[in-house]
């Protein structure tokens, strides 16, 4: 027995909690780990619709963020890097150069 | 059965909430690799045996490496924390928090509306995931790797011209 | 002969045409002979066509000239025609030859003006436009040449132009008639929807045989084409522009607002006189309008002191009797009104020019006096023309056409004897007022030093006209007999002994008035300044000198709101709306702008604050 | 093939012309001039060769194959009243080519490929008898009309062409959805994609979607009308415009509005435009009212120019929606007499601006004192703007009026009270800017022989339609007959 509806809910608060670190943590690097939280838990609702349609597609979508993850995480990373080098800070209001 | 999901979603929940409360970013980045592996479990449970050894090698082995080195050219340290410990004060989370326990209940609510049977488990393997992966999503794998290397020369550009801007300011600093 | 008719109006209008075009270069010898030679031709061509319609009438007593058709839409058509009849050839005749009088006497009086040539050319355009309106076939020609003498009369006023004042006058005649004109052109959509034609015959055969006497139809239709007579013969309500129209050239006051174009409405109204028959209660407006005009006008004449006013007064005045014979149905008498009106309003005003000419542009009659001797010529036809309007008995024409109205209006079955009573009194009145002119310009101690007297050019047509004053009126039979080819509804009824007891009122009104201008301007001047100085008859006098606070009211009522509202709504409020639009718009951008603080936090709060609305909008729709 | 010319010798001399600028300022000008009046001839002859044929139908036309899946032809078609506005086109287009002669300066050869552009567009908007060719047409009216106003423009020169580029490009828009919307149910009904003119007449559609279809096209009809409340671009527009701009917007451009209500809302959607007509024509009778009202109150004479359009082009909203052959024929004899009156008013206060270089009715007065040909030839306009009978704005006028009077009594005596207004307005202007004293001592040039040509012929013009227009009224009969057999309800 497979709890689906569980399942989703499970990936509803992950990506709650992720969605609570990117607001709150002004440290890039917290910001782009819970952004791996919510792409995760975005991941895990496609492969538990999977199984309730018990099709291997959610599966393939779930490669296809992990590839967009894995993407993101260099880049991002990257310019973590970059802007440390620069500003040796990453709080990101510090960081802000745009004046609206 | 369930008792593992049970489990393994207690354990992912509370791994990821310490995460977020962590001061220190290595002591934040384990945390989130206990997260990733309880999903893992879960993916497993879900009888998805490929996704889930996935997870535990790239999402767990490879980008969270990743993160560690970062974290380690970094070098961030008391300092950092204490930074991070001034930043957290509580009106700094209630907002947010508020926003995302709305956005959680909408979730829930459009949830429990539909009524999801509990089914029996029918494992999907590698097989079939392999086989619609590169027959109908044949662009979409493409597009993936072209994604990649996209990232890939991203971070390469981006890494190569500070490298020896900051041997020039090293050594003059040395 | 008659073959010619189209020329009547074709040869003044070229001659304003070439005077437009060449007019600035040419020397103004040319000018006049242009200006007056077309004139000429034109007074020729139409007594020759009167000679030979009274030697050889055309059948039914009419002739139609169709130059070429004009408009033909759909079920309207509508023809350049002229159209030939007693009525039309009488107005034609005495408009060609007044015309020609009062052109030969501008080429002296407006000598060595810098718009000598845009005289002319006005002037020429004038004629053609009024001899257009006379002779037109339907009533769209008709409003036509109407609107054209409307167009000169604006220019003639304005003419010196530099003065605003002068525009002013202008700009007021030609809005205030083209009011009228407005009821007028809706009269014309009235007829043409409901009896399919605007040519006047046919307009007339056919309302004849399908409206009853009293339909609804046949007087809205008369109301409105009264509405446009009244615009520009300056009848009441509408009379305020004429004593204003008099900032003009003399020239143009005697031919355009004494003589012609003011007596397009009666023309008008006689020519439709078949709607106002079967109208009656129009018609008797008609009756009240111009004698209520005729009563009014004297006391506002009574008081005025500039002399051109005073003869712009006694143009309405006398414009009225001729309305209150159109509206007891006396048509000829009108016409005969008309004519004798034509010639010594004309004169008046030429004596009048001749007046202030020689006084250097002097118009006030309390600083004339004594003329008697200084301008002997001046004074000898002021006092013919004069006589006539007045109507001194069995002398002059005056006497003869008014005494026709008066007992045609005693006589009629709509008119009675208080409408004839009040024509008694409005003689009084005219002799009053007209000796009170008299006496004060020509009588009495000189008070201005004569700088000009005038050349011949000036005195030849005024004698001719001086003579047409007294003779244009002796034997009313064959013009009354010619008359009711074209106009049968008028009779004229030869009455004995009540007839004559009519014009012996008449007489005595005019002896009236005469001694009591005797009295009250030579005799005892001192009187007419103590009424003056009495508060009472101060007011009387102020209230009578600003025509019956008519202007005053029209300003109040109609100017100043339509200006007030120009003004207040020149930036056009509509446009506010499309500005308070792109205010918005512009508002919007910037509020949005500041929106974008580069904060990442703030950017992911907003993203998930809008999808968690959205998601709230999915799940409650 | 002769109509292909009309658009392409336009197209091709704007071209021409933007490259001989760079040799000679004259040269363009001459290119110019010499298109038009090439274009004029072609359209004379056209007319005249058909003249006792009658105008039956469409008696010329030029189909070529464009997109042809979809039923998209370069398709054009001519008829008595297309070619008579043809006519005024390329007459108003040559004219303003010779007003711009010393007027414009810079840019020349761009200014005349923006001119003849425009013109294109608008021989093409006449043309065309492909929906979507139409729309093309209509369309590239805009873009060079918006570089005119904008780079040869007066002071306020990029707010009222940015104002002028928003409202007619929106309601083109709007257009566009209902030509689409058309073409799809053309389609659902029949299977047939297709854009021509003569297949989408009387495609079957729900009252409602033809009432909406039908709004979508009289808002950008509307628009460029103007009828009032959507009229507020139109006194920038004219009054920011370099003359030639101006000659052309009164002239021209707003008769595309009328001439699009004619060709197509009309004929396309009978019982919409029918049920809809009361509303058009309170709105026609509001726009003669209240644009002579705002005329009365400007003192700048270009403006006061601009909102005479307003109240003018209200008589041929009115008459256009009246529907019978009177009031039809009358609002297109006023759409002819229109564009030459007021592009001569136009001219005639370009010429008074690059002479005393204001258009401040305050700063003038006088002036006939020192221009009486110019003053005199204002006076002519003007008194033809009043709806002077004898000259052609009256013929139109009247027309419409007649055929309004039938419809509506009110309308009918409320338009004639519009009438009277126009008096006001028109007095005014000669009162204000050429009457009076000469207070500001103005001593200026008098028309030039240029100046006094096209004037002279205008004038000609003018009362050659209105003692004799039978020859116009002629041509535009068959069509509006036509027309007026559509009309439902009759």
């Amino acid at each position: 027995m497979l709890p689906i509806r569980e399942g989703f809910i499970l990936s509803g608060i992950l990506f709650t909690l992720g969605l609570i670190g990117v607001l709150v943590r002004r440290n890039l690097v917290f910001a782009l780990m819970s952004i791996e939280v919510m792409l995760n838990a975005a991941g895990l609702a496609f492969v538990v619709a999977g199984t309730r349609w018990r099709q291997p597609d959610g599966q393939v979508v779930f490669l296809f963020i992990l590839a967009m993850a894995a993407a993101e995480v260099s880049v991002g990373l990257a310019l973590v890097l970059e802007l440390y080098h620069q500003y040796k800070s990453l709080d990101t209001d510090a960081i802000s150069r745009m004046r609206g | 059965m369930t008792i593992v999901f049970y489990a393994s979603s207690a354990v992912a929940i509370v791994a990821t909430v310490l995460m977020l409360t962590r001061l220190h970013a290595v002591h934040a980045l384990l945390y989130l690799i206990v997260s990733l592996l309880a999903i893992a479990v879960i993916f497993y449970d879900l009888g998805a045996p490929f996704v889930a050894a996935l997870e535990v090698i790239i999402y767990a082995g490879a980008i969270m490496v990743l993160f560690v080195f970062v974290v380690m050219l970094l070098n961030l340290g008391e300092q950092a924390s204490r930074a991070e410990r001034a930043l957290l004060t509580p009106s700094m989370w209630i907002g947010p928090s508020v926003l995302a326990v709305i956005l959680l209940a909408e979730f829930i609510w459009i949830l429990m509306r539909g009524s999801a049977r509990p089914m029996q488990a029918a494992s999907i393997g590698p097989v079939e995931v392999g086989v619609t992966l590169f027959g109908s999503y044949l662009i979409g794998v493409e597009l993936a790797s072209m994604l990649l290397l996209g990232g890939l020369v991203g971070a390469y550009h981006l890494g190569w011209r500070k490298v020896p801007k900051t041997e020039v300011t090293h050594a003059s600093h040395s | 002969m008659l073959q010619l008719l189209w020329l009547v109006p074709a040869v003044p209008f070229a001659g304003a045409l070439m005077l437009a075009i060449f007019g600035p270069r040419m020397r103004s010898k040319v000018v006049a002979v242009v200006g007056v030679g077309t004139i000429a031709v034109s007074a020729v061509i139409s007594l020759l066509i009167a000679g030979a319609f009274l030697s050889a009438p055309p059948a039914a007593g009419a002739d139609t000239q169709v130059l070429w058709t004009w408009i033909d839409v759909g079920s309207f058509h509508s023809a350049i025609a002229f159209y030939l009849d007693a009525l039309s050839l009488v107005m034609v005749v005495v408009v060609t030859f007044v015309s020609f009088l009062i052109h030969l006497y501008s080429t002296e009086f407006m000598r060595g003006d810098e718009g000598y040539s845009r005289f002319f050319a006005y002037m020429n355009l004038f004629v053609a436009s009024m001899v257009t309106l006379l002779l037109a076939d339907n009533l769209l020609l008709l409003y036509l040449g109407w609107e054209g003498v409307g167009l000169c009369s604006y220019l003639l006023i304005g003419f010196w132009y530099q003065d605003p004042a002068n525009g002013r006058a202008g700009r007021k005649a030609f809005i205030v008639t083209r009011v009228g004109d407005t009821a007028m052109a809706v009269g014309l959509f009235l007829l043409f929807h409901r009896l399919g034609t605007l040519r006047i015959q046919d307009l007339m055969h056919a309302a004849q045989s399908q409206w009853p006497i009293g339909s609804p139809y046949a007087i809205a239709a008369a109301a409105l084409l009264l509405g446009g007579a009244v615009g520009k013969s300056a009848q009441l309500p509408l009379q305020t522009w004429l004593p204003d129209a008099m900032a003009g050239p003399t020239p143009t006051s005697a031919l355009i607002h004494a003589a012609t174009m003011v007596t397009a409405g009666v023309y008008l109204i006689a020519r439709t006189h078949v709607l106002f028959e079967l109208a009656p209660p129009v018609q008797l407006a008609v009756a009240v309008v111009g004698t209520a005009t005729l009563l009014m006008a004297g006391f506002s004449a009574l008081t005025q002191n500039d002399i051109k006013r005073v003869l712009a007064y006694s143009t309405i005045s006398q414009i009225g009797y001729m309305f209150l014979a159109l509206g007891v149905g006396a048509w000829g008498a009108a016409i005969f009104h008309f004519m004798t009106h034509a010639f010594f309003k004309a004169l008046l005003f030429l004596a009048a020019g001749i007046v202030i000419e020689a006084l250097h542009h002097e118009h006030n009659i309390f600083r004339m006096g004594g003329l008697r001797k200084e301008l002997p010529v001046a004074f000898w036809i002021f006092l013919i023309g004069g006589c006539a309007l007045a109507g001194l008995p069995l002398i002059t024409a005056g006497f003869y056409s008014k005494d026709l109205i008066l007992w045609s209006t005693a006589n009629s079955a709509a008119g009675g004897m208080g409408l004839w009573a009040a024509g008694i009194a409005g003689v009084v009145l005219t002799s009053l007022y007209t000796f009170r002119l008299i006496f004060l310009v020509f009588f009495g101690p000189a008070a201005t030093p004569v700088t000009r007297r005038p050349g011949r050019a000036m005195v030849i047509p005024a004698c001719v006209l001086a003579f047409l004053s007294i003779a244009g009126g002796f034997d009313r039979a064959p013009f009354t007999a010619f008359m009711s080819t074209a106009l049968p509804g008028f009779r004229d009824a030869r009455g004995g002994v009540a007839e004559a007891a009519s014009s012996t009122a008449a007489g005595f009104a005019f002896l009236a008035g005469l001694l009591a201008a005797w009295y009250a301007y030579l005799r005892n001047p001192a009187l007419g300044r103590a009424a003056g100085r009495n508060p009472a008859g101060r007011l009387l006098h102020q209230f009578w000198f600003s025509d019956w606070g008519m202007d005053w009211l029209y300003d109040r009522l109609f100017v100043r709101p339509v200006v007030w509202m120009a003004a207040a709504n020149k930036a056009d409020i509509i446009d506010s709306i499309y500005d308070g639009l792109a205010r918005m718009a512009a508002l919007c951008h910037r509020f949005l702008s500041l929106t974008e603080t580069g904060k990442l936090r703030w950017y992911a709060a907003w993203i998930a604050g809008g999808s968690a609305v959205v998601v709230a909008i999915v799940m409650f729709l | 093939m002769m109509l292909a010319c009309l658009i392409l010798i336009p197209l091709i001399a704007g071209a021409l012309a933007w490259a001989a600028a760079r040799w000679s300022a004259s040269a363009a000008r001459w290119i110019a001039l010499l298109a038009m009046l090439a274009d004029f001839a072609l359209a004379l002859s056209l007319w005249i060769s058909n003249y006792h044929a009658g105008f039956a139908t469409w008696y010329a036309q030029g189909d070529w194959p464009w997109i042809t899946q979809f039923g998209i032809r370069f398709h054009l078609a001519i008829d008595g009243l297309s070619l008579l506005l043809l006519m005024l086109t390329f007459f108003l287009g040559a004219l303003s080519v010779v007003v711009s002669w010393t007027e414009i300066t810079d840019e020349v050869g761009f200014f005349h490929l923006n001119l003849l552009w425009i013109l294109t567009g608008i021989a093409g908007v006449f043309l065309a008898v492909n929906l979507f060719l139409f729309y093309f047409a209509w369309e590239l009216m805009l873009v060079p009309m918006y570089f005119l106003i904008a780079i040869w423009g007066h002071e306020n020169r990029v707010y009222a062409a940015v104002k002028f580029f928003i409202f007619t490009q929106l309601s083109g828009l709007l257009m566009l959805i209902a030509i689409l919307a058309l073409f799809f149910l053309h389609h659902n009904a029949t299977g047939i994609y297709s854009f021509e003119y003569q297949d989408l007449l009387g495609t079957a559609m729900s009252p409602s979607a033809e009432m909406w279809i039908m709004l979508g096209f009289f808002v950008a009809f509307a628009v460029k009308l103007p009828v009032v409340v959507l009229h507020t671009w139109l006194p920038d527009a004219h009054t920011e415009a370099p003359t030639a701009g101006s000659v052309i917007l009164a002239g021209l451009l707003l008769k595309t509005g009328a001439y699009g209500m004619l060709r197509f809302i009309l004929p396309l959607f009978p019982h919409a435009a029918r049920a809809f007509a009361p509303i058009a024509m309170a709105l026609g009778v509001a726009g003669i009212l209240y644009g002579a009202l705002l005329a009365f109150g400007q003192t700048d004479l270009k403006r006061l120019v601009a909102y005479t359009s307003v109240s003018h082009l209200g008589f041929v909203l009115l008459g256009i929606f009246v529907w019978n052959s009177l009031a039809l024929q009358g609002a297109l004899m006023t759409m002819i007499c229109h564009g030459i009156s007021t592009g001569a008013l136009f001219i005639l206060v370009g010429a008074l601006q690059e002479r005393i270089h204001t258009r401040e009715m305050d700063r003038m007065g006088g002036i006939w004192s020192t221009a009486p040909r110019l003053s005199g030839a204002a006076l002519f306009f003007a008194l033809a703007s009043l709806g002077l009978p004898g000259l052609g704005d009256f013929v139109g006028e009247f027309l419409v009026l007649l055929g309004a009077y039938r419809q509506s009594i009110v309308l009918a005596a409320l338009a004639a009270i519009g009438v009277l207004f126009a008096t006001f307005y028109a007095l005014r202007l000669v009162q204000r800017a050429f009457h009076g004293p000469n207070t500001h001592e103005w001593r200026i040039r008098d028309l030039v022989p240029r100046e006094g040509l096209v004037i002279g012929l205008m004038i000609a013009a003018l009362l050659w339609l209105g003692l004799y227009p039978r020859p116009v009224l002629d041509t535009f009969r068959p069509t509006m007959a036509r027309l007026e057999q559509l009309a439902p309800g009759r």
